[in-house]
């Protein structure tokens, strides 16, 4: 059976270490295996053997662990722990720049990985490391194979750069669907992998082809060109309703769309006003007139999925007019234009989210401007206001706030967020404690400061739609990362008729 | 609709033609209710000025008319076909009509340069009659069109079927278009002003051509023009229009002994005759002080512009890096002089040289070499902007005062530009000196806001005059300045030219390829030769005692008003043109003359 | 004809030159194209870090004569974003392209001229006034509207066509119709003028004369001389269309086309495709116009003669 | 002053030209040139007077703010249909905001962007026109340098780059507007100015004395004015497009400032389920475009000369 995708996005490479995006992170989990695997199928965090059958903790600072036999790649190569110590410390020892930028802020506390013999592998970290099993369960950390790898240009025993970069364009891993064909920008096709070693993939062939435009992708559903879309906008569901032989699937994705503040921006300086504009955002009428009211409006900056650190109780993000207007009053703010920078079209409802909060300013008596443009303007010390989205890349706090706003994270290493010692404590105790309590009073408090000095508001979680023929069964799942196009076995099916 | 006819019915048969344009409830009546008869072998003129409806008649016999916005308003045109039946053409269906045009009927144009098409081979513009008609195969069409080539004696026959029209010259383009109607060996040939458009020697051999084709196939001819010496040279009967009417029509002959209606004696008076005399020169009556200072320079009193060895040449330049690969030799050491009060006629074919003297005396293109004493003064050295407030005394009139006359500009603003270039006028003094000036061409003073389009050619003429005379010039160089009027027009304005000469005394340097013109307004005469003089004198002795061979030549072929004097002439005169195009490293010999008679001076042979 | 060229080659290499150096300053002072493809969360020493690696470091003179040097040896370097040739990039746009640029010509010849003409020939009756009414509309209607448009009714409720992909003929119907409509109807007006312009040349009333049919007199005569003017409008025609006219068409029909690719790049900051899109583009255009200028001389015997000789 | 010979202004004496008479002749002008119209051209004219209209009153007619958004009607329908809002005559867009007031305004914004743009064009392209036909030699030859480049290079990139560079403000958007025409003003201007320097009325003026300047700017420009308005009204109607099809690709006006040509260019993705937030700029869109062709082509028609005559 083959089934076509029309997508509303379409990476430029594939190479689940490099890529972080929302974009590339709908297709890795067809085509590549971490070592420890979660049960997808619910919000709570239960692992599984992956590439790994079993693990254990040898030492507080090293993970043992035993890797499953008979895996083969998708190029016929079997999977040895050397393909593992290498997919591993490609990350974690990274030579190639674009893994060092990005390797650091999830992986910073993994110092190696190691052979013990041709089953068995550790993982050595720094410190005590409390979140072991989450972050071996990261997308960065998904198996490739070496061999392959280094033969792809130049000397076939040397890593080097263009290795990688010529991986991204053909790559190989050990999961249920081999990447056939990949044209960027273009289209992907995949095929089943036929000596994957779980269930084999229900499709002999998925194609998902890029097509931007909104009014063409339901068109094609509708035409019956494409089987399943991807990215429709709460706006146009009625539209697939109306016609029977379509159907939705839709739901809250763990990923935040947020505003950033450039706290050390002149104008923006004062706690005060970056109170006031976020009281005066009301964003339950956001959700309920851009997402049908099916976003989830949080008080805080949490998800389901972090189980035990789950706190819907903070009370960092509210909506109060009044309080708005008294803080605007006692800020600093006087009449400058507020610059909201936004991209044009990544985020759903991202430029109308803009213009209605622009609106809800405005009636609080401030002056707003939308610069729309692709440009990433988070380092940009002119940046004054910006949406962007903090998604869960794994089921903790630290997988999703944490690993932007950390001490010397991306967000105060672009300069629009400063942290100071005490604030470096707290994030201490949050992130290695051993017990949860510990992390958990630790977030709060981190939230408390978010909440006194905000660097940012937290919208929603957006409600995501997926528009597919009548007979197939998708849905996304809400154990996985947010937007994976999640094609394995049990995952998808096709009704016959 | 078919009649049976016999031999003494005509060939053709107009009877109360009525033509008019323009929307219904205010149409425009070209030709209104015209009759004639035109039998075999016979040649029959229309005459009139321009505007009278002589075109619109010819269209209207080929039923072309409708195309161009026209419409037959009532009216037969009776044509015997070959087989003797008579069509009535007014009636006749545009399938019929095609069977006729081009078959039976055929027309030559006046424009020779536009009316052949420019991207087709001539060869495939005279075949396509052939096939169409005739049903030739193609080869045996272009054997036929080679043979029709050379009946019109154009060189070349073969390799002119594959030449495109703008690689002829336009008596060679005029040949092409009556080989292209002699095709079908046609029983009627329209021919509307075959030749007005070209050179009169080149005329002379279209209008012998068209007379020897006619004898030998013994076609009808309708022969439009507005030159009764053509008329007089090759009409059996002429019928003369004007406004649309026929005023008079008679056998040739009789038409010039007893011009009948009152505005064909007009006509015939107003046609320039060669050999009616020159005007007398009378130096200018000049104030005192002028004469003084006269003296005082000690000048011959009355010359103002002496030219000596005036040499002017076109460079013509060829690829990327503008090689030099030829040049026209466009004026070949002339010398001249030009008294105040006086005319010198310039006279020659086309192409001999004569604007470009006159533009290389108003330094309007740059001489190579000579000397332009205007007053004494050298021209020749001056730069462009030095040579501007001199342009005070040096005017200019064009052929066409249409295109000379800014369309934008109102009459008074054309009329004193030179005046304002050169002096600083307020709006009122410049109003006033505009109404003088309409006043001194006769032009009413109510036209001082109008534009020029709403104005007759001869008005347009009386404008550029009235313009040149603002600045009070000295010198007028009149380039061809009443070619482009109608024969009386013409008249009225040679005569206002010559009294504003009398009143002050301006000089012309007056251009025409028109001998009978140059005769009228000269007193004296230059006969210019692919850019020589080749005879410079008095009008009078030049023109009747011509000792240059090519004066005698244009002399010949000047057709003469005057039927009783129609001359057999030897066939078909030179219609190539010569061409002044030289290679780069021509050299030129200089000119050297012979003095035949008290300033009468011939280029030695 | 050589001196013609050797001109026509030297012209075209100080045009291509002065556009690779603008396009280059251009791009450059739009921006880092770090901000746009790997910009988020880097603090500056990371930044620093990928600036070099994609060779984005150095001062823009120093940047542009890297750029000129890898020119010269026949490199034009790698996607920032695919880090792929651009030109194996180029060459997989490159004939989706050719496919819908060739078919617009050619619906716009095949429809617009015979239209053209009509509108001419029947300019006082309902004909011409229906034509020329159909040719404002098309000209008017942007083409992104009639595209959605085409695309709602022919696949989204009639289903007739295919509305991504470009497999099949009929997948080429509507971006094809989209993309030409607007130069049909400039064609159309065009055509007609030029037409009318010929069909007052005294020449056609020769022709006329000589009993040519209607038939012949109009696409013979008149057509041939019309049709130099209409190459000529062609002519700049199809290198607008190269050039740009096609982007807003390949988005809506998710076509993969040079349009799409350029301005993503251009979007998204991609220098090497950029630059090399805009180098070949304009190349393309200058040999569109090379080959309408010798059309025009084997259509006009006037300019063929005139330069040859 | 002459004698009164017919009933035009011009040739009643000045005295008599008092204001208030003025106004009392003016709608007998009217009335002689709209007699002498046919009815296609009527139609046109009114629509065009009622575009202009629409745009000028825009802030005394539109029923709304055209920005005012109200969240929780959104997307509702036009007046007639199931779900409408009261007041929303033309429906409310994805933000609650009225799209009728929007068009207005849009149409306000649209038409002062393409005039601005398209004198801008006309400025530079006539100018440099006028200096490569009139100096010829280098000039034109850098002139003609120039019109090669900006053929060769796609236009959507230049606009691109100018917004990325400058922002996506109006003056810049209308300059970049401004500028993707100018070679067509410099090429047909340049090719008028080289056949009137063969007009014999340019050669009469040389032999009059004129200097190049007074040549160039009593003889020339106001020959070259005629194709300019022509191509004036032609670029006009493509600079309407072209902010269309920018807006499409998100080169437009920032919001929530509207333009026909953003409100269509948004509006597109809710062609589905919203089609009036499309329709109505479109349909104004059509409109513009439309009119301005027609009278474009009428003063084509009526000025060449051949043309009017047959
Ligand atoms: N296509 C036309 N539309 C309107 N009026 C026309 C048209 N052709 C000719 N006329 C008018 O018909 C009248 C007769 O014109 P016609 O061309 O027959 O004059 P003509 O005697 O041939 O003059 P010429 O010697 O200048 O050729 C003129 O008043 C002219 O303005
Ligand atoms: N600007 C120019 N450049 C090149 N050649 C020229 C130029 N002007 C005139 N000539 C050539 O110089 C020669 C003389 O031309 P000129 O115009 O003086 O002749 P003309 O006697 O006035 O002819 P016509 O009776 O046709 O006006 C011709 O061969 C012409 O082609
Ligand atoms: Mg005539
Ligand atoms: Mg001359």
């Amino acid at each position: 059976a083959e089934l076509k995708v029309g997508s509303a996005n379409m990476p430029p490479y594939l190479d689940p270490g490099r890529d972080h995006s929302n974009v590339g992170s709908q297709f890795y989990y067809n085509s590549f295996d971490v070592l420890i695997d979660k049960d997808s199928e619910t919000a709570e965090t239960t692992f599984r053997p992956g590439l790994a059958t079993e693990w254990k903790l040898v030492e507080p600072t090293v993970m043992e662990l035993k890797l499953r036999e008979g895996v083969v790649f998708q190029n016929g190569d079997p999977m040895t722990a050397d393909d593992v110590i290498f997919s591993l410390n490609r990350m974690l020892k990274p030579t190639f720049k674009p893994y060092i930028v990005r390797a650091k802020d999830r992986l910073g506390n993994f110092d190696r990985a190691e052979k013990v013999d041709d089953h068995t592998i550790r993982i050595v970290a720094k410190r005590p490391e409390p979140l072991w099993e989450t972050l071996i369960n990261m997308q960065q950390l998904m198996v490739i194979p070496e061999k392959y790898t280094k033969a792809l240009t130049g000397d076939p025993n040397v890593a080097e750069d263009a290795d990688f970069e010529a991986f991204s364009l053909a790559p190989v891993g050990t999961g249920p669907y081999k990447i056939a064909q990949f044209v960027p920008g273009e289209k992907l096709v995949w095929e089943r992998h036929d000596a994957f070693w779980g269930d084999k993939a229900p499709f002999d062939k998925v194609t998902v082809s890029y097509v931007p435009e909104m009014a063409s992708r339901i068109t094609a559903l509708k035409n019956k060109e494409v089987d399943l879309i991807t990215n429709v906008p709460p706006d146009q569901l009625s539209t697939i309703e109306a016609d029977s032989n379509l159907k939705v699937a839709s739901d809250v994705t763990p990923l935040f769309h947020i505003l950033i503040f450039n706290t050390q921006n002149e104008v923006m300086k004062d706690p005060k006003f970056r109170q006031a504009i976020s009281y005066a955002v009301d964003r339950e009428t956001l959700n309920e007139a851009l997402w049908l009211g099916k976003a989830v409006v949080p008080s805080t900056h949490t998800y389901k999925q972090f189980g035990e650190l789950y706190m819907p109780e903070l009370k960092t993000f509210e909506y109060d007019l009044e309080k708005a207007k008294k803080l605007l009053a006692e800020s600093s703010y006087k009449g400058e234009e507020i610059r909201m920078d936004t991209s044009a079209v990544y985020y759903t409802n991202g430029l109308l989210a803009m213009q209605a909060i622009a609106e809800m300013w405005n009636a609080i008596g401030i002056k707003t401007s939308i610069n729309v443009d692709d440009k990433w303007t988070g380092g940009d010390p002119t940046m004054m206001v910006r949406n962007w989205s903090n998604p869960m890349y794994f089921a903790d706090p630290f997988g999703s706030f944490g690993v932007m706003w950390a001490p010397e994270g991306p967000s105060e290493g672009e300069g629009r967020f400063k942290t100071d010692e005490a604030y470096a404590k707290t994030w201490e105790k949050f992130r290695f404690s051993e017990k949860v309590e510990d992390r958990k009073a630790a977030y709060a408090e981190l939230m408390d400061r978010i909440k006194q000095d905000p660097p940012m508001l937290v919208l929603y979680q957006p409600y995501e739609s997926w528009a597919m023929q009548k007979g197939i069964q998708w849905a996304p799942k809400p154990g996985h990362i947010p937007y994976v196009l999640d094609f394995r076995a049990g995952s998808i099916s096709v009704a016959s008729n | 609709m078919t009649m049976t006819g016999n031999a003494r019915t005509p060939l053709l048969s107009v009877e109360n033609l009525s033509v008019s344009f323009g929307p219904g409830h205010t149409p425009l009546a070209a030709v209104q209710d015209l009759s004639f008869d035109l039998f075999a072998g016979e040649t029959l003129a229309i005459v009139g000025e321009s505007g009278s409806g002589k075109s619109v008649t010819a269209l209207s016999i080929l039923r072309l008319i409708e195309r161009e916005g026209g419409r037959l308003d009532k009216g037969r045109i009776a044509f015997r076909l070959d087989d003797d039946s008579v069509v009535d053409l007014a009636a006749s269906s545009e399938a019929q009509l095609q069977r006729i045009r081009g078959n039976s009927i055929s027309m030559i144009f006046q424009e020779p340069m536009t009316s052949l098409n420019p991207v087709l081979r001539i060869g495939d513009q005279i075949c396509e009659t052939l096939i169409h008609h005739k049903q030739l195969s193609p080869s045996q069409a272009l054997r036929e069109a080679r043979d029709l080539l050379d009946r019109v004696r154009l060189s070349d026959p073969g390799r002119r079927l594959s030449q495109y029209p703008h690689e002829l010259s336009g008596g060679m383009r005029q040949r092409v278009m009556i080989a292209m109607t002699l095709a079908c060996s046609p029983r009627l040939l329209i021919a509307d002003e075959p030749t007005t458009a070209l050179d009169v020697t080149i005329q002379a051999g279209i209008l012998d051509l068209i007379r020897e084709l006619q004898q030998s196939s013994g076609t009808a001819v309708v022969f439009i023009t507005h030159d009764m010496g053509v008329v007089a040279e090759i009409a059996d009967r002429v019928v003369v229009m004007r406004q649309g009417r026929m005023i008079e029509t008679a056998d040739t002959g009789m038409l010039f002994r007893q011009p009948r209606a009152d505005y064909t004696r007009q006509l015939l008076n107003a046609v320039p005759k060669l050999g009616s005399g020159a005007p007398v020169y009378a130096a200018p009556r000049s104030t005192a002080g002028e004469e003084a200072r006269r003296r005082e320079e000690g000048r011959a009193a009355e010359t103002v512009l002496e030219v000596n060895n005036l040499v002017t040449r076109f460079p013509i330049h060829k690829g990327m890096l503008k090689r030099l690969v030829a040049r026209v030799h466009a004026v070949e050491d002339v010398s001249f002089t030009l008294r105040a009060g006086e005319t010198l006629g310039l006279v020659g074919e086309s192409g001999s040289g004569k604007s470009t003297i006159g533009r290389s005396v108003l330094k309007l293109v740059e001489p190579e070499s000579g000397r332009i004493l205007f007053a004494g003064k050298d021209l020749m050295p001056l730069s462009r902007r030095h040579m501007r407030p001199m342009r005070r005394d040096l005017q200019m009139i064009f052929q066409d005062p249409y295109a000379s006359l800014n369309p934008r500009m109102s009459v008074a603003e054309l009329v004193t530009e030179p005046l304002i270039i050169h002096t600083a006028l307020n709006a009122r003094e410049r109003r006033d000196m505009a109404v003088e000036l309409l006043a001194r061409v006769r032009l009413p003073a109510a036209s001082i806001d109008r534009f020029p389009h709403q104005f007759s050619g001869g008005q347009r003429q009386r404008i550029c005059i009235a313009r040149a005379l603002s600045s009070k010039p000295r010198i007028i160089v009149a380039d061809e300045a009443v070619s482009a009027l109608d024969v009386s027009v013409q008249a009225e304005v040679i005569d206002l030219m010559q009294e504003l000469q009398r009143e002050d005394g301006i000089a012309y340097l007056f251009i025409s390829h028109d001998i009978a013109v140059i005769e009228k307004m000269s007193h004296r005469v230059a006969v210019l030769d692919q850019g020589r003089i080749v005879e410079i004198g008095a009008t009078d002795d030049v023109l009747q005692r011509p000792r240059h061979d090519y004066t005698r030549q244009l002399l010949d072929a000047v057709p003469v008003a005057d039927p009783s004097r129609r001359r057999e002439r030897a066939s078909a005169a030179q219609i190539e043109r010569k061409t002044p195009i030289r290679p780069v490293d021509y050299r030129p010999v200089a000119s050297e003359y012979l003095s035949v008679g008290a300033d009468h001076l011939v280029l030695a042979q | 004809m050589f001196e013609f060229v050797i001109s026509r080659v030297l012209r075209t290499c100080l045009t291509v030159a002065v556009i690779v150096t603008a396009v280059f300053f251009a791009t450059r002072l739009s921006g880092n194209a770090i901000d746009f493809l790997a910009g988020e969360g880097l603090g500056a020493k990371d930044r620093q870090l990928l600036v070099e690696y994609y060779g984005l470091d150095g001062s823009y003179g120093e940047q542009f004569v890297r750029y000129i040097a890898s020119l010269m040896d026949g490199n034009f370097g790698l996607s920032l974003i695919e880090r792929r040739p651009v030109a194996v990039i180029f060459a997989e746009r490159v004939w989706p392209s050719l496919q819908l640029l060739i078919g617009a010509v050619l619906l716009t010849l095949v429809v617009s001229v015979p239209a053209g003409i009509a509108a001419a020939i029947y300019r006082n009756s309902w004909i011409g006034n229906a034509i020329m009414g159909g040719a404002f509309f098309g000209y008017a209607i942007p083409n992104f509207v009639l595209a959605i448009l085409l695309l709602l009714i022919f696949s989204f409720w009639l289903g007739w066509l295919p509305s991504t992909g470009n497999s099949t003929w009929l997948h080429f119907v509507m971006p094809v119709t989209a993309l030409s409509t607007f130069y049909i109807a400039g064609m159309t007006r065009f055509t007609r003028n030029a037409m009318l312009d010929v069909l007052s040349q005294e020449y056609l009333r020769t022709a006329r004369a000589k009993g040519l049919p209607e038939r012949v007199v109009i696409f013979k005569h008149a057509l041939r001389n019309a049709n130099i003017t209409i190459l000529s409008v062609l002519g700049l025609q199809i290198a607008g269309l190269a050039a740009a006219g096609s982007v807003v068409i390949e988005t809506v029909f998710s076509w993969r086309g040079i349009g799409e690719l350029l301005v993503s790049a251009a979007i998204r900051r991609d220098y090497p495709v950029l630059q090399f899109g805009v180098l070949a583009v304009a190349l393309a255009v200058i040999v569109i116009n090379l080959l309408v200028d010798l059309a025009y001389g084997l259509a006009d015997p006037r300019v063929r003669l005139g330069r040859n000789a | 002053m002459a004698k009164m010979s017919d009933t035009t202004i011009d040739s009643l004496p000045e005295t008599s030209r008092s204001p208030l008479f003025a106004r009392l002749r003016w709608p007998a002008t009217v009335r002689r040139v709209w007699s002498g119209l046919d009815w296609p051209m009527r139609l046109v004219l009114v629509l065009g007077a009622l575009l202009v209209f629409a745009a000028l009153a825009a802030p005394l007619i539109s029923p709304f703010e055209p920005n005012a958004q109200s969240l929780l009607s959104r997307l509702k329908p036009p007046v007639g249909f199931a779900g409408a809002k009261v007041g929303h005559i033309f429906g409310t867009d994805e933000l609650g905001r009225d799209v009728l007031s929007r068009c207005l305004y849009g149409l306000q914004m649209t038409l002062s962007i393409a005039l601005s743009g398209a004198i801008i064009g006309m400025l530079i392209g006539g100018t440099l026109g006028l200096l490569a036909g009139a100096a010829g030699g280098r000039a034109d030859a850098l002139v003609m340098a120039l019109v090669d480049i900006q053929i060769a290079v796609p236009f959507t990139l230049v606009a691109l780059l100018a917004v990325a560079v400058f922002g996506s403000d109006m003056q810049v958007l209308i300059v970049v507007l401004g500028i993707a025409y100018w070679e067509q003003y410099a090429r047909i201007i340049r090719g008028e100015v080289l056949k009137l320097r063969e007009m014999p009325f340019i050669e009469a003026s040389r032999a009059a004395g004129a200097s190049p300047l007074r040549i160039a700017f009593r003889h020339i420009v106001p020959n070259v004015v005629s194709p300019l308005v022509v191509m004036f009204t032609l670029n006009f109607s493509n600079i309407v497009l072209l902010e269309s099809s920018l807006s499409f690709l998100g080169l437009g006006l920032r919001p929530p400032t509207a333009t026909l040509g953003s409100m269509v260019g948004i509006g597109r993705d809710y062609m589905h389920t919203a089609p009036w937030i499309v329709a109505a700029p479109a349909l104004l869109i059509l409109l513009i475009t439309f009119v301005v062709q027609m009278l474009g082509d009428r003063l084509r028609d009526r000025m060449d000369v051949r043309l009017r005559d047959r």
